[in-house]
């Protein structure tokens, strides 16, 4: 038996595989295909203060290995997620972490400070990487002041675990990263999608209605990868690996990178309960290698 | 609802670009109704990667077999084409909220366009079944894509084709026979309607459905990722209701509810 | 008959489609292949002041729907590039465009300086984005004041075509560009690779021995798209789109974007012939399209 | 040297993981000499992406046609094994340099360690035509790999076998029953070595060699992009040369100036 449970701030994870936000719901929609419990635990489609309608359509397109989206963070606003969605996550028997979004510094801690009485609520992850708003989103998370600031202010609010999602929209992540523990971060989340674009050459139209979108899936696992890599090496508090992870290899090339935890996103559109297989062939990994726990994974790295 | 590894058991072509895909599929097969759809894994690889929807275009239920009927379009269907019987898919379904027929009509005018035939034949076969009469509007590019329209009680169903390129039934789109029917029954309490296809056929039919006194049923089609209403990827903007999934909310709404244009 | 000839400075190509650097040598190697006179110009691996021998291996890995390199400029030098190579260029019947690196600010306009007299050359790319050295690359190319410096050295010390090569690795492409615009460039080429890493999880060793690498090909192009949209917008000289570029539809999105040329990279490895089939695909499709030229394409992108 | 389409003869499984895939290739067929290779691409699409480079086994020059070996180990080499006669393949190819025989040496010592067999029996082949004697170390992990030594003229060469796990010849690492043979010729100037196979035993072999008074040829892999000495991604490092190119200036080198550890 392999111990795959993990500590991040408060939190207590079963095993290291969470569902990422905008991939899974509300925890409700894949609950015929698999047992929602079986994984470390779940984060939230992120929410805002407000209700939002999200962008115009086409939202998604297909790329080689990925796919475009440009959802904007969709939602049903803070006040409604309390009396509508969380009633329905008091079922699941796993870690549920809202992702939270403002298009003001303010509204992040708003948001957090309405949530922070509920014992559903494990822990936030706070989004300042959506490249598909116009505020708030990638403006705050390539800026390092405001990331501390919009830390700090959601750190005051909670006592609850904050993770940090970061975009890899920037020049050195590593600022972004410091910025965000310096702000009181338990936890750092990376990557969110990637700004990419395409077109359609019969009508010339861009793909997306909003032009520009995120780029998520497979063909993103080596920049993901990149990113965890330069974040472990500088700062020491648990990363969170996304991007592009579809098979339990992935997983485990995120976790000698030095990840703590991952996350899946795509592939749960592919194969909704393919994050069931990832954790089994982690614990097979671990095992085969004689390892007792996935401690002994993150960071196993070796030289070139 | 629920995903299943399921066996190709024939594929038939039926014209250049269209194929009819028979699936093993018990579970789907007994649960389906009109209007639902599979969201179908194309191949154990990452390129193409997402799930392809289709509309469940037939049941055979006795048998546990489900039909899919599909055009060639990209690289998904390009691949789905080479596929032979033994094959097998892994599909999710029935997805979606298909047609309801609890209304008091006695007579279903069915419109489809291109392939949005596709869930029309289950349809039929469905109001059929319960005793409805069915008066069917069908438009194509061009005959060879129109097939097997001869199967059904033809006591029952009254059958009106339309081709673009005049090979088969009226020259022209389906939509003028459609008008020319509806100047005389729009206030016709016996009918209600039911339409697939095309984007500007459906905008067309919209407006001649303001002027009819009875229901509208639409099946609409947007870009996918989840089929379930998780990603919010295939938006539908309706009336005073703002965004609704097709997936999941759908694919079948209430027509004028529709705000086709954004 | 389309027009398909571009101008870019002083430079005018028979058509838009280039071999991008670091993809087709010294322009020699694939001479068996196909008419190399067909395309519309080469831009020549990088060229440094000295010889550079480049990274230790394993260099080059498959990634999805991509590849991460490694290189790591490796190439003879100035001095021998004009000796060895110049004359094998002599027999293209193409426009030749040399790709210049330098670990210094002053290499830069020194190697352009000593090619300056070569009418041979028939323009520069600064290259201050590659991914896989220590000094120079990258460092320079996120940086607009250096970006600037070193793109002004070399207008002082050339009256060729100057082409910047950007990298997508930055917060703010659009300053980067602007800056190269201020500096003097007269044209400019984005993407160059995005910065990815894989694993061996076998051994558990990075696939690259230098760890972190430039990944290329189709996984890409969608960030290229993006990017290229977004400088186009910001500035007024004509950019070169380069990333994922396998088919002439890809090309084609490229140029609705806004791009005035192209750059054929990765796919030279799979397709040595790939590129002119590419030129017959943009050709055919502006003829469809009822297009005399190839600038009725660039920029036609519609209202999504 | 050229790209060509190049049609499936037949593809024969030798044991469970190895296969042999029969070309018609014409071009190939006719330049080819041993230690050259073929960059194959696997499949017209964007996953897998880069060709696969793999060693010349055997020509057939009068029927045109190449026979390829290869051991399935990732996706390409996986999608390679379904393919069926008729199937075709596009290659470049004949790539690189081979084994040279200019010296004056008249027997051959061939060493191949697993899949660096493939390139040896065209070596052999050519080494009995052009009536030089062969002496052929193969090792392999089990029996089942070793295959097909009893069809050359038996009088010509002196064949001896290892595998790990001693189903078969000796059992343990080939370059023991090596390293026994050089003890007594390890001055004898009418002997060359050409060698092939993973690195550990190159290794060995190198260190062996080096008290041996006559020359080595070693051939090489290294992962591979554009196959023409482009890319600069399959660089090997030389003593006293530095990097040189695997596919342009090799595969084969002279094996005492490979630095193995970089
Ligand atoms: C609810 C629903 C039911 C459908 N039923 C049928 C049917 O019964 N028969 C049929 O022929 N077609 C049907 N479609 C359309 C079908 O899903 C697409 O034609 C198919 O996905 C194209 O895949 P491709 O890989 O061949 O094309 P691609 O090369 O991927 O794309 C070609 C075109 O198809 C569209 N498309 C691509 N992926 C999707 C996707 N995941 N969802 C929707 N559209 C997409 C793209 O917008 C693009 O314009 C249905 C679509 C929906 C949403
Ligand atoms: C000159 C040369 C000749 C070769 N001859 C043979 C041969 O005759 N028979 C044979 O079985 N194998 C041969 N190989 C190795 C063969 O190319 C790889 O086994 C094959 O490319 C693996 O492809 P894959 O997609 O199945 O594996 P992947 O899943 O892509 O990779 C599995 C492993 O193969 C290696 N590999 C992947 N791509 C390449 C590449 N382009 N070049 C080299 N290695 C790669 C990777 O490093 C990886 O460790 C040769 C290699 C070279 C360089
Ligand atoms: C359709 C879609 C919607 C998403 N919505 C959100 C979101 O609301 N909030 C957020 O923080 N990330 C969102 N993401 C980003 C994912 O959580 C994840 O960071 C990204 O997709 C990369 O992981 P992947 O390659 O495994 O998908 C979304 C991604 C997709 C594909
Ligand atoms: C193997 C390899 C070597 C490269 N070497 C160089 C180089 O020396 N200088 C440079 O400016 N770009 C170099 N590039 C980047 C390419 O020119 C191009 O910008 C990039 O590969 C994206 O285009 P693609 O997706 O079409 O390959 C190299 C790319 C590859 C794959
Ligand atoms: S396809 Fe994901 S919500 Fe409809
Ligand atoms: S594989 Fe490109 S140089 Fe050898």
């Amino acid at each position: 038996m392999v111990d795959l449970s993990v500590k991040i701030g408060n939190l207590h994870l079963k095993n290291p595989v969470l569902m990422a936000s905008g991939t899974f719901g509300y925890g409700t929609e894949y609950r015929d295909y698999f047992d929602v419990s079986l994984l470390g635990g779940i984060i939230t489609k992120t929410v805002t203060g407000k209700m939002r309608e999200g962008n115009p359509m086409p939202r998604i397109v297909e790329t080689p290995c990925g796919m475009l989206n440009s959802i904007g963070l969709a939602n049903v606003g803070v006040d409604r997620f309390c009396q509508e969605k969380m009633p329905e996550l008091d079922h699941l028997d796993t870690v549920v972490i809202v992702n939270v979004a403002g298009s003001t510094i303010e509204e992040y801690s708003e948001v957090v400070e309405k949530m922070q009485g509920y014992d559903r609520v494990d822990g936030f992850e706070i989004n300042i990487s959506c490249p598909n708003v116009k505020k708030g989103g990638l403006e705050f998370g390539t800026d390092p002041e405001i990331t501390e600031t919009v830390v700090s202010g959601v750190r005051k609010a909670t006592d609850k675990t904050i993770l940090v999602k970061l975009t890899p929209n920037v020049t050195d992540i590593v600022t972004i990263a410091r910025a965000s523990v310096n702000g009181g971060a338990d936890g750092l989340s990376l990557i969110n999608t990637v700004l990419g674009m395409g077109v359609d050459i019969e009508t010339r139209k861009p793909h997306l209605a909003r032009i520009v979108g995120g780029l998520s899936g497979p063909a993103i696992k080596p920049i993901a990868l990149a990113k965890v890599y330069q974040v472990v090496k500088a700062i020491s508090i648990p990363v969170i690996g996304i991007g592009g992870i579809m098979k339990w290899e992935d997983a485990v090339a995120f976790f000698i990178v030095g990840a703590t935890a991952i996350q899946v996103g795509t592939l749960n559109f592919i194969e909704p309960d393919g994050a069931v297989k990832i954790i089994q062939g982690i614990e097979r990994y671990c095992e085969k290698n004689g390892m007792r726990s996935i401690g002994e994974l993150t960071g196993s790295l070796q030289k070139g | 609802m629920g995903a299943y590894h399921c066996q190709v058991i024939q594929q038939i072509q039926i014209d250049e670009h269209i194929y009819r895909l028979v699936l093993q599929a018990h579970e789907i097969a007994q649960t389906a109704y009109p209007g639902q759809f599979v969201h179908l894994r194309i191949a154990d690889q990452l390129n193409p990667l997402l799930r392809r929807p289709f509309s469940i275009h037939r049941v055979l239920r006795d048998k546990g077999q489900i039909e899919l009927l599909y055009r060639v379009i990209g690289r998904g269907t390009s691949l789905m084409k080479q596929t032979k019987p033994g094959d097998s898919y892994h599909l999710m379904g029935p997805l979606g909220k298909g047609f309801v027929f609890d209304g008091k009509f006695t007579t279903a005018i069915v419109v489809a366009g291109g392939m949005g035939v596709a869930p029309v034949f289950f349809l039929i076969d469905e109001l059929l079944a319960l005793g409805k009469s069915v008066i069917f509007f069908w438009g194509a590019r061009c005959g060879s894509e129109l097939f097997g329209v001869l199967q059904w009680n033809q006591s029952a169903i009254e059958i009106h084709l339309a081709t673009e390129d005049g090979s088969q039934g009226y020259h022209g789109m389906v939509t003028d026979p459609l008008q020319t029917f509806l100047n005389h029954r729009s206030e016709d309490a016996s009918l209600a309607g039911f339409v697939c296809g095309p984007r500007a056929m459906l905008k067309k039919i919209q407006l001649l459905s303001t002027r009819t006194s009875f229901e509208w049923q639409v099946s609409l089609e947007e870009t996918m990722a989840c089929g379930v209403g998780v990603c919010q990827g295939c938006a539908v903007m309706l009336k005073n209701e703002g965004f609704r999934m097709v997936c999941s909310d759908g694919p079948v709404f209430d027509l004028k509810n529709v705000a086709f244009d954004g």
